[in-house]
């Protein structure tokens, strides 16, 4: 394992150190693990909370600042943060108008944020809890743990986020959520896996010609195994599969969010967006709004995820509101 | 029956220390059963919950065992995160919430089935999904049938241990259906599952407490 | 080689029309390779055009944008554009003012960008170029190419175009590049070697427990190999050999580069950052502003670069201004 | 002399496709030389460039010597890229604009010369900076002796590739100090420059493209 690390142990914490120096315009409480603006806004406003395990960087900590979130609560490489992390920070950043929190459906997650919740609820806050479940390469049934979050996350917490920044109240932000996460879905391909510091090797193995279709963001398995096959066809197939799930018929516009999971290059990111807008015009439907980038990472996993997010005038219009957060700004 | 000893304030600890004794050294063993349908880190959550928990108790200072089982419960929690960490911990919260004092095997019977009540409202699973619920089911049926038929405390342990360890070998032919291993559906089928594996060690570590 | 690509010879050109497809407030000219704003500046304006081998993603057309470049001209893959992309480039957005071409040092970048000149020159256009060398991994000496061009092309281009959106006049522009350059210095380790889609295998061998020390962007060789050392170890050295070379004093302030090379999570990347910070402020030296993330990559290569840049007050209020690029944006 | 044949419009295009061929045959061996020492890519630039020169020369049609070699010259620079395309377009631009006409072999010489000075004038390298120059230098050198010796074309264009291709071979102990090479220091040292060699190539197809 060849990694930029003191020790497998102190990667959070070393982290967390790093985050705090490199952005004054957050607040890091290392200890509790709870990364916070460093300017509380002004009025009350619902307070927009996520978290999760941390090597998903930019997510969450890159997201919070105006527009977006209030607070992120980092856990382990690949685990959920704990309850404590999530209750110290409502109580940091209540305002006097609720909290939501953003969760990526993972059994452990899911269940530390209600745990938080029930903590936050017996303080005497008022908790929304928004759960984040698109990836249709899981089906959605009463045999699986559901649908897991992933790309999706980043259209809850910015438009939320605006809906919050402006004032809503906090049905009203956790019910948009809900909405934009019921409008998205994501589906990823894998071309390596992610090597987990603490493991030391890579979480699968891959022949060197071998991608993994349909993978998650902690190197779950995905559908199948197959041959690498050139940009086009992949790109055809992630569009094809979702659409399959999501029901978008021509005509339907979307919000486009090519996601890197760590280790491509921006280059290979391009190729790949080329061909997905190619093949979603093919299929009549228009992409209203885009973005290229890495935003929900795994660690060192070379691959991409694609999430489609059907728009409408609101979340078009929350999308595009101010943002200023260290991974996503916007004037 | 004024003979048979009682599940106390230091045998509580005792157990305690004796699970965080025996993660440790099973340790590999959870992270290898993790690894194969889950994410390997099984083994190293309860590390470190119950490396905290220890920390903890020493700084608790002699309690009954509702304090101690309660406490470990709330350091689990936060410290451990993942799955396990809140359902171990609720587990043990609420087995401390039913021990108000010294008890006899029936009333650790009821505690212990209160534990897995814990598990099953906070992770909604049923017996067969291939979790925790699978060890810990046989083995509160087991102590409270022990109990019911006046087993001393070693004695139902013993049982509970015993039907802990039968139930999570009986996962490994099972399709997972909840938590991380659901994800690799039929694949999940012909492994034992990390976290009744790791129910089935609190069992035997109980026993083996209760015993000696 | 595992790559998100078409065909090795087809990367170029998809991934131009990915940008294309992914960025509207960009004009993407596939043919001639050109990128420019697609609102041209109202007024006269010095037009600030760089360019270079494809490969270093975000940059340089992901620089292209209000406060920042005119024009971006890639290159294929680590080889330089040739004159023509650059003569296309500043036919397109010279605008009454003049021209700056941006140049990273090395042989075949400053030969075309020679020529690029010339030419521009024979139609009558008045060019500029700001040459970057500040990577103090090679000596500045008779015996080589010079210092190669690497992070500080950032700085230089971030500074250079805000000054140019102001309407500063054209050898003043030039000018501020050459005293950012000269006020930069850069250094970088690898992990791993980066695979040139055309070459489809790594650009050299690195042992699993190896680094390279003072790597270039194209993987072109460092001082020495060593073995992998904690990451608070690797940034001392690099902070150190920075500020051996760039005579900085304590009390001086510098804006701080850490860019990764393409591989390397942004997780690392913090905690190499904590370390570098905890490092500058043991010599004495501030941070006054400092960038975290994938600036100046090279392809798939895992590590990072960090550039140094002596700060004073109008390089902070350059620094500060307001920019609107695909890849840094500030309001 | 009128029974010695000048290189004329015909042979100059035979020499840019015959350097085509050779590019094409030659790629893995000017890729493997760069790769030990720059970036691995100078056999595909040559390709690269040389092939749209074929492309550029068809489209040219019939022209003189001088037409033809400047166009070659054009097309390089434009579409090859990196260090090679400036240094050999400007080259064969010079040679081309030496060329008015069908030339004599002391007037072709007089035209490489020019095409040297116009690598030293870009480059800025000098002999033994394990460069293109230490292969063209001595090439000019002896094709302008034979020239001036009396020798025919063929007979100098040979002399020539003979003195480039010793002139390659002897980059080898060099240490670079220019180009991409240069970043190796020492470790240069043992390996024979690839510009240099394709040099050697350019002047050996020259000579083979006269003789036949
Ligand atoms: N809903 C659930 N109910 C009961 N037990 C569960 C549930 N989900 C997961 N588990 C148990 O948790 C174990 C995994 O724990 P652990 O590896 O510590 O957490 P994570 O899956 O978050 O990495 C599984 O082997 C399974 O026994
Ligand atoms: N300044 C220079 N003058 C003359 N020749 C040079 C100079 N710099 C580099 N070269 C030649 O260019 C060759 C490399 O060409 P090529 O690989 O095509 O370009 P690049 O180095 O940009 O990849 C070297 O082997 C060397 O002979
Ligand atoms: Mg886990
Ligand atoms: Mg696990
Ligand atoms: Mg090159
Ligand atoms: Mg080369």
């Amino acid at each position: 394992m060849k990694k930029l690390i003191n020790t497998p142990e102190s990667v959070l914490e070393d982290a967390l150190a790093g985050v705090a120096a490199a952005h004054p315009e957050l607040a890091v409480d290392i200890p509790n693990r709870v990364i916070t603006r460093a300017a509380r806004p002004a009025g009350p406003k619902v307070a927009l909370i996520s978290g999760g395990g941390s090597g998903h960087e930019p997510l969450h900590g890159g997201f919070v600042g105006p527009g977006m979130l209030d607070a992120a609560c980092p856990g382990e490489v690949f685990t959920s943060p704990v309850p404590d992390q999530m209750l110290a920070a409502a109580k940091a950043v209540e305002n006097g108008a609720g909290v939501v929190f953003v969760v990526k459906n993972y059994t452990g997650d899911v269940m530390n944020f209600e745990l938080a919740a029930e903590l936050a609820a017996e303080e005497g806050l008022e908790v929304r809890t928004v759960l984040v479940n698109d990836d249709v390469a899981v089906e959605d049934s009463t045999w699986t743990a559901g649908r897991r979050g992933t790309g999706a996350t980043v259209l809850v917490e910015k438009t939320a986020g605006a809906l919050a920044e402006r004032g809503a109240p906090l049905d009203e932000v956790a019910a948009l959520g809900e909405r934009v996460n019921a409008a998205s879905r994501s589906f990823a391909i894998a071309l390596t896996a992610a090597t987990v510091p603490a493991a030391g090797k890579p979480g699968f193995d891959l022949p060197e010609d071998e991608i993994e279709v349909g993978v998650g963001i902690h190197g779950e398995p995905g559908r199948r195994r197959e041959k690498l096959r050139p940009a086009r066809d992949l790109a055809a197939e992630v569009v094809d599969t979702i659409l399959t799930d999501h029901h978008l018929t021509p005509g339907d516009e979307v919000i486009a969010l090519l996601n890197g999971l760590g280790a491509t290059p921006l280059l290979e990111l391009y190729v790949v967006y080329g061909e997905v807008a190619a093949r979603l015009a093919e299929r009549g439907i228009t992409v209203a709004r885009s973005l290229v980038g890495n935003y929900v990472t795994s660690l060192d996993m070379a691959g991409f995820s694609l999430t489609l997010t059907k728009a409408d005038t609101q979340l078009l219009e929350l999308w595009d509101a101010p943002v200023d957060t260290p991974a996503l700004k916007r004037a | 029956m004024p003979d048979t000893p009682r599940f106390d304030g230091p045998l509580a600890e005792s157990w305690i220390r004796a699970i965080a004794a025996a993660v440790e050294k099973e340790q590999p063993r959870l992270t290898e059963l993790d690894s194969a349908i889950g994410d390997g880190d099984h083994g190293s959550n309860l590390q470190r919950g119950f490396t905290a928990a220890l920390t903890a108790l020493d700084a608790l200072g002699p309690a009954d065992p509702g304090a101690v089982l309660t406490k470990t419960g709330t350091t689990l929690i936060s410290k451990v995160g993942g799955a396990s960490g809140p359902l171990y911990g609720k587990a043990f919260r609420a087995i401390g919430a039913a021990l108000p004092g010294p008890a006899a095997p029936a009333t650790l019977a009821e505690a212990l089935s209160a534990g897995l009540d814990a598990v099953r409202l906070l992770g909604k699973a049923e017996p067969g999904d291939k979790t925790i619920v699978d060890a810990w089911t046989p083995a509160v049926t087991a102590f409270r049938t022990a109990a019911a038929t006046g087993a001393t405390l070693p004695e139902a342990a013993t049982a509970a241990a015993d039907a802990a360890e039968q139930g999570a070998r009986d996962t490994t032919p099972l399709q997972a259906r909840k938590g991380r291993a659901s994800y690799l559906g039929e694949r999940s089928i012909g492994h034992q599952d990390p976290g009744a594996t790791s129910t089935a060690l609190i069992f035997r570590t109980l026993a083996e407490t209760l015993t000696t």
